[in-house]
């Protein structure tokens, strides 16, 4: 067992804090500008640190896994903006180019991804299949009529994050419904979002902000050199991107933000007209917060521990993500319940409370979770 | 021995239910959050009409001479339909004046209160100052037989809508005082807030150095402590009366999706992990009902009951609140996240409700020091 | 509503009084002897309030619902003994006897029932059936060969409470396997303990304890004449016994008692080296318990109204069984929690936060509850 | 950067299941519970030979010279098998010996404690006493270079099996001071308490004016307190390690159960309701193993780190081994209730366990105050 790291590591680590202090935009990370980030985007995709983790052969970092981790946590504890601007692209359509694209679809897509000039939205969820995503029922159909050299796409999808603003779509569809398994016979298509017959919905979120939609596909027509991996393939193609998911020591950082504001909230609060501080209840739930968020991170590193030793990312993460829902909305309730008749008011805090939820279910619900726990883990029968 | 509705209760309860859902639907409700008052003036003429504002007031004074029970049967049916408006700060305002004012005092503000004519709201603490009347801040300085008070009130409800106030002060080395100010005195303002539940409204009540008067004063100057504890206590069984209302709704219309919903071949209530979660919930609501009704009964009948039942209701309500509120959006999954589904309404107002006249953690710690601990 | 009782009913409330007074054996309940309660329950069985709620053509009290409320309330309150000796007998036997029973069978059993003569045990749960009682296996087959005068019986019964010292068992068989419901082709019998053919085994519990038994019967024979209602009613019979339950005050009674011992233990405990009453999360949890405790009394009395009303008891006891677990043992774990290390030591509170699950499971695990409210009241589908 | 164990370490671990598996079964345990001492003697032999009771001493004193990460596979397996004996106790003898003491010290005792002819205790606190350093009583009265020493030391660890104690006491105005106290010592009495879990002894520790010279004495008299510190995260550190073995091996019982155990014509693992508890026990598995690990090596490697690192792992696996406790009994159901089932046994081990060396409620107070609050 060894928390240190090995000097070529830390020598890395010592570049990224160099380039965080040179490059990091100034000022809060709320007041920055498109352009600074724009700036920051650059300098990082000249060091390669966007797509770090792709191979140097398709334009990537080929960084380590433990370089990849260092990157993160540094960025992660300064506060940085992310590494690169399409967000969706760079953690879905990459990744799944690199392991099935063709030549030819390499070549088109993944620099635009690297310099940022593309934004991408993922298209999975449908209407009525909610957390069972291969029940999606959006056809393509190859069109016969123009040899074959088009699919005709039929469906509707909806959570699409970014789609009002997005150039392009990565999304399954179904290619035939006869099929031995539920997950075969589901393609994957890369798909501009101004071809003709694509409609984009707003959903508004409870406090009225906008970042998921409805997308309405009408006759949608798809050339074929737009499929991504093989007909029928698509669930693999998905997978297998979703598999590239490393350490979430990204997402433990963020707790441990959350935690800092929380206890600088304490500090300020009163608590049946006294100092929060000096309620033993209040510290002890602190306390408990600072022990889970410190197991959230220890778990991170275990994972990534059996990651270099070769082990593949398994279901393991589903534990801190479940771990995460089971922190956030007991530190959002705990948070209203510092700020007192404050807590009626509008606020940062406020908003956080009732949206912790969008963020514990975009990850899949606790239930999700759990089931995925106690059937792949511990091995109990499926319900 | 008769734990339950009478006839006339129940009839109540079902006239209010009709005239809110006919005139008060939740798209009514959404609409209503847009507007600047917050409200229908329209309906609210008409729940005058209806003897609503005046249902606890005396006879004599335009009221309906009802008690805290009948009371309690219409706030669960507002809390029902998240119905929005200035009736609970109203109400209070009554209950001040009534239980608090001489008959001269009853005989000018009561008529307007029943009548829906004015509105009023209780103004009781500043920003800094705990719940309960010790918290009461030193805003007053006595000059004659009255005084002059100067301060900043927070988390007024309807502040801006209000034309009549129950203001709580104290004069240094003095108990507490309450005292009523109309809207129109020079020197006041009121500033509404952005609020997190568009259908509750609130904010600051601004005074420089008003006058008050011998003759505005309720009971005796100084003395006025137990008069603010019981309403402090009335406001709590209010707000826990239309906390029932919303938590059922709440837990119906998640039943209803549960039951309807379907996952992996199942409707999802065929789940435990959702079908538990909204057993928890009705469990949850029938302790709210049990508590408060007893609450509501102690007002009328047994006064040496009212602070122990009063703060056993509220504290759990606001603890059972807040989970059924996040059991309601959980169960609904990403929709339960979007503005279109009502869930949410019922979540932003768990997250009103629950500090409202004291959270669980001030009435569980009453509920100890009245139990002997 | 109205809170206040009938003048009838507290002169009813001013006789249980003193007679409490004149007959409440003297000194702490755990130093009763066998004498001093074999006199108070010659004294009750006087008053006719062993069988209270029983008719009393049957030798029952006749009491109304509201007194059985107040006898039951004011022995809870003074810590007097049980009424009656026999629990089993007087809870499921005597109620499916006035039901069910013919004139000789009332004859034979009801005075003993009421004299304290009777030691009864009830035979539900077998060993692989659990909660689902339906599923029981314990055969009894009409013996043709006695010209059907005979029931043999063969199975065995498990978590049969005082099965060692009772003289008789009521007990479910299977008399056919074909039958269109589930509850079909269930009989009830009565069964002398000293039938040929019947054997106790001892279950014992992890604080040593002995109550539970399993009884293996072999080829045990019984008279018909000793079945309960027609063949085939079997869990008609029971069940009409179990809706006998009333308004559950015992229960909520026995539990404002476990607080105040609460409350004694929280005086006199340190937390962290101050008194634990200083700390406002102590305080504030007895003030949940105690809110809580005051919503299963209540909840209590509005089914008790409901009953007074006309309506027969119901589902809605789930309510407050279900809360009972959610109290006990929250409970347990706090008064472990006050004891600090001297938790370690052997003592009344470690025994019970070792047990508090078998009071629990007793009336049905939690998750039955669940289910209960979830699929009879709420209407939620069937797992 | 490597979060595991290496091949070495997972060799131990797997000797040492081996060796329990085989030589301690729980019926052996079952049976050794039974007895006055509550442990084998022979095991205990065996134990020395296999250098385990001297795992983290030097090895000029007899030890093997390994850290305490190495220490922390050995207990996990004896939490897992509920393993009964002096073993934790003797190892923190030995640590405080082998990091407070002097040399010559060192080579007084050491030897017997790692070859098993030893066996040793902490005696800490009195029955009033909060835990943590500051509850060290003044048991103490400076006399020449030396103390005598009066009182009486509750909750000591295997105290009827002890010869050799490591006595915290204070005299007035001073700081802590730690000595080594024989079992022969006149005037000293050893009684063992009834406990919760027949597998763990204890009792108090009375000592009426015993003569403990400056030989005697760990350190600088009156300079104990860091070392007892140190002590007391190493008992909390071997406490979450055993916690950790015996949580996983009662959620890996109530996992084969909720698989076998049909009911309602399923597993019933296959409903939610027994599911999701089990999904969460595991989660709790696991970061009690990720606090303890880091604890573990944070104390070979990290001083500055170990008090929070130690506080978060105690803390989290006391909170976590009592709800794992109840989960394993309830999803049981009746069998849970019985002699005859072994979940039982673990849930004894979770109320023993919960306070030793400090409970939640401590060491969460402790988290918070290094984390700055």
């Amino acid at each position: 067992m060894d928390f240190n790291f090995s000097k070529q590591d830390e020598k890395f680590r010592t570049e990224v804090r160099a380039f965080i202090d040179q490059n990091n935009p100034a000022g809060r990370p709320e007041d920055r500008s498109p352009k600074d980030i724009q700036a920051w985007n650059q300098k990082l995709a000249e060091k390669r640190w966007i797509g770090f983790s792709w191979p140097r052969e398709d334009g990537g970092g080929g960084g380590s896994v433990i370089e990849q981790f260092i990157l993160k946590e540094e960025m992660s504890k300064a506060h940085t903006p992310a590494l690169g601007s399409d967000f969706m692209g760079l953690a879905w359509v990459g990744p799944a180019l690199i392991r099935h694209g063709t030549a030819a679809q390499k070549d088109r897509f993944l620099p635009d991804l690297l310099n940022g000039r593309s934004v991408w939205c993922t298209g999975y969820s449908e209407p009525d299949i909610g957390s069972d995503l291969a029940g999606l029922q959006t056809k393509a159909v190859l069109d016969e009529g123009s040899g074959g050299s088009h699919y005709v796409v039929n469906g509707q999808k909806i959570w699409t994050t970014a789609a009002h603003v997005a150039k392009w779509i990565f999304m399954l569809v179904r290619t035939t419904s006869e099929s031995e398994s539920r997950y075969g016979g589901i393609t994957c298509l890369l798909i501009p979002m101004d071809s003709p017959g694509i409609e984009v919905q707003p959903i508004k979120s409870l406090v009225g902000y906008h970042s998921f939609n409805q997308v309405f596909f009408n006759d949608v027509r798809v050339p074929v050199e737009n499929r991504l991996g093989a007909e029928g393939e698509g669930w693999k193609v998905v997978m297998g991107a979703l598999a590239n998911e490393r350490s979430g020591i990204s997402e433990s950082t963020g707790m441990e933000r959350q935690l800092e504001d929380l206890k600088e909230l304490a500090r300020n609060s009163k608590k049946n007209g006294r100092p929060a501080l000096e309620d033993p209840a209040v510290r002890r739930e602190l306390g408990r917060y600072e022990s889970m968020i410190s197991a959230m991170r220890l778990n991170g590193l275990r994972n990534l521990t059996k990651q270099l030793q070769g082990s593949p990312p398994s279901t393991e993460t589903s534990v801190n993500k479940f771990l995460r829902g089971q922190l956030e909305i007991p530190m959002a309730d705990f948070s209203m319940s510092l700020l007192g008749t404050a807590a009626q008011e509008t606020g940062p805090w406020q908003t956080n409370s009732l949206t912790f939820h969008g963020v514990v279910i975009g990850g899949g619900s606790p239930n999700i979770q759990r089931n995925i726990i106690a059937e792949r883990i511990l091995g109990l029968p499926k319900d | 021995m008769n734990f339950g509705f009478d006839e006339d209760q129940e009839l109540l309860r079902l006239s209010v239910r009709k005239f809110l859902d006919e005139q008060c639907p939740l798209e009514k409700v959404r609409e209503l959050a847009q507007t600047p008052s917050g409200y229908s003036a329209e309906l609210w003429e008409r729940l005058a009409e209806l003897g609503w504002l005046g249902l606890i007031l005396p006879e004599q004074y335009g009221g309906s001479g009802q008690g805290w029970v009948d009371l309690t049967v219409l706030l669960e049916e507002v809390g029902r339909s998240l119905f929005p408006g200035p009736l609970v700060s109203t109400l209070l305002a009554g209950a001040a004046i009534n239980e608090g004012g001489s008959d001269e005092q009853r005989s000018r503000w009561l008529p307007g209160l029943a009548n829906g004519s004015r509105i009023g709201t209780l103004a009781f603490f500043d920003a800094d100052s705990p719940f309960g009347p010790d918290g009461i801040a030193a805003f007053g300085q006595r000059v004659g037989d009255g005084y002059v008070i100067s301060g900043e009130w927070a988390s007024v409800s309807d502040v801006s809508e209000a034309n009549l106030f129950i203001v709580a002060f104290r004069a240094a080395n003095e108990g507490v005082t309450l005292a009523v100010v109309e809207a129109d005195t020079p020197d006041l303002t009121a500033t509404t807030l952005a609020g997190i539940d568009a259908t509750k409204r609130f904010g600051t009540l601004r005074l420089e150095g008003v006058r008050v008067a011998a003759g505005s004063i309720l009971g005796a100057a100084g003395d006025g402590s137990e008069l603010a504890t019981a309403l402090l206590d009335r406001g709590a069984a209010a707000c826990t009366a239309e906390i029932i209302g919303a938590a059922e709704a709440l837990t119906q219309i998640t039943v209803q999706y549960a039951k309807d919903r379907v996952q992996f071949g199942h409707p999802i209530g065929h789940y435990q992990g959702v079908k538990h979660p909204l057993a928890e919930a009705y469990v949850d609501c029938e302790c709210m009902k049990s508590l408060a009704y007893y609450a509501a009964w102690s007002i009328d009948e047994s006064p040496g009951e009212v602070a122990g039942s009063v703060s056993k209701a509220k504290g759990f309500a606001s603890e059972a609140f807040t989970r059924i509120g996040v059991t309601g959006i959980q169960l609904h999954g990403a929709v339960g996240y979007t503005e279109e589904y009502d869930c949410q309404l019922y979540l932003k107002r768990s997250k009103w409700a629950r500090p409202a006249f004291g959270d669980e953690d001030y009435h569980y710690e009453r509920v100890a020091t009245l139990g002997g601990v």
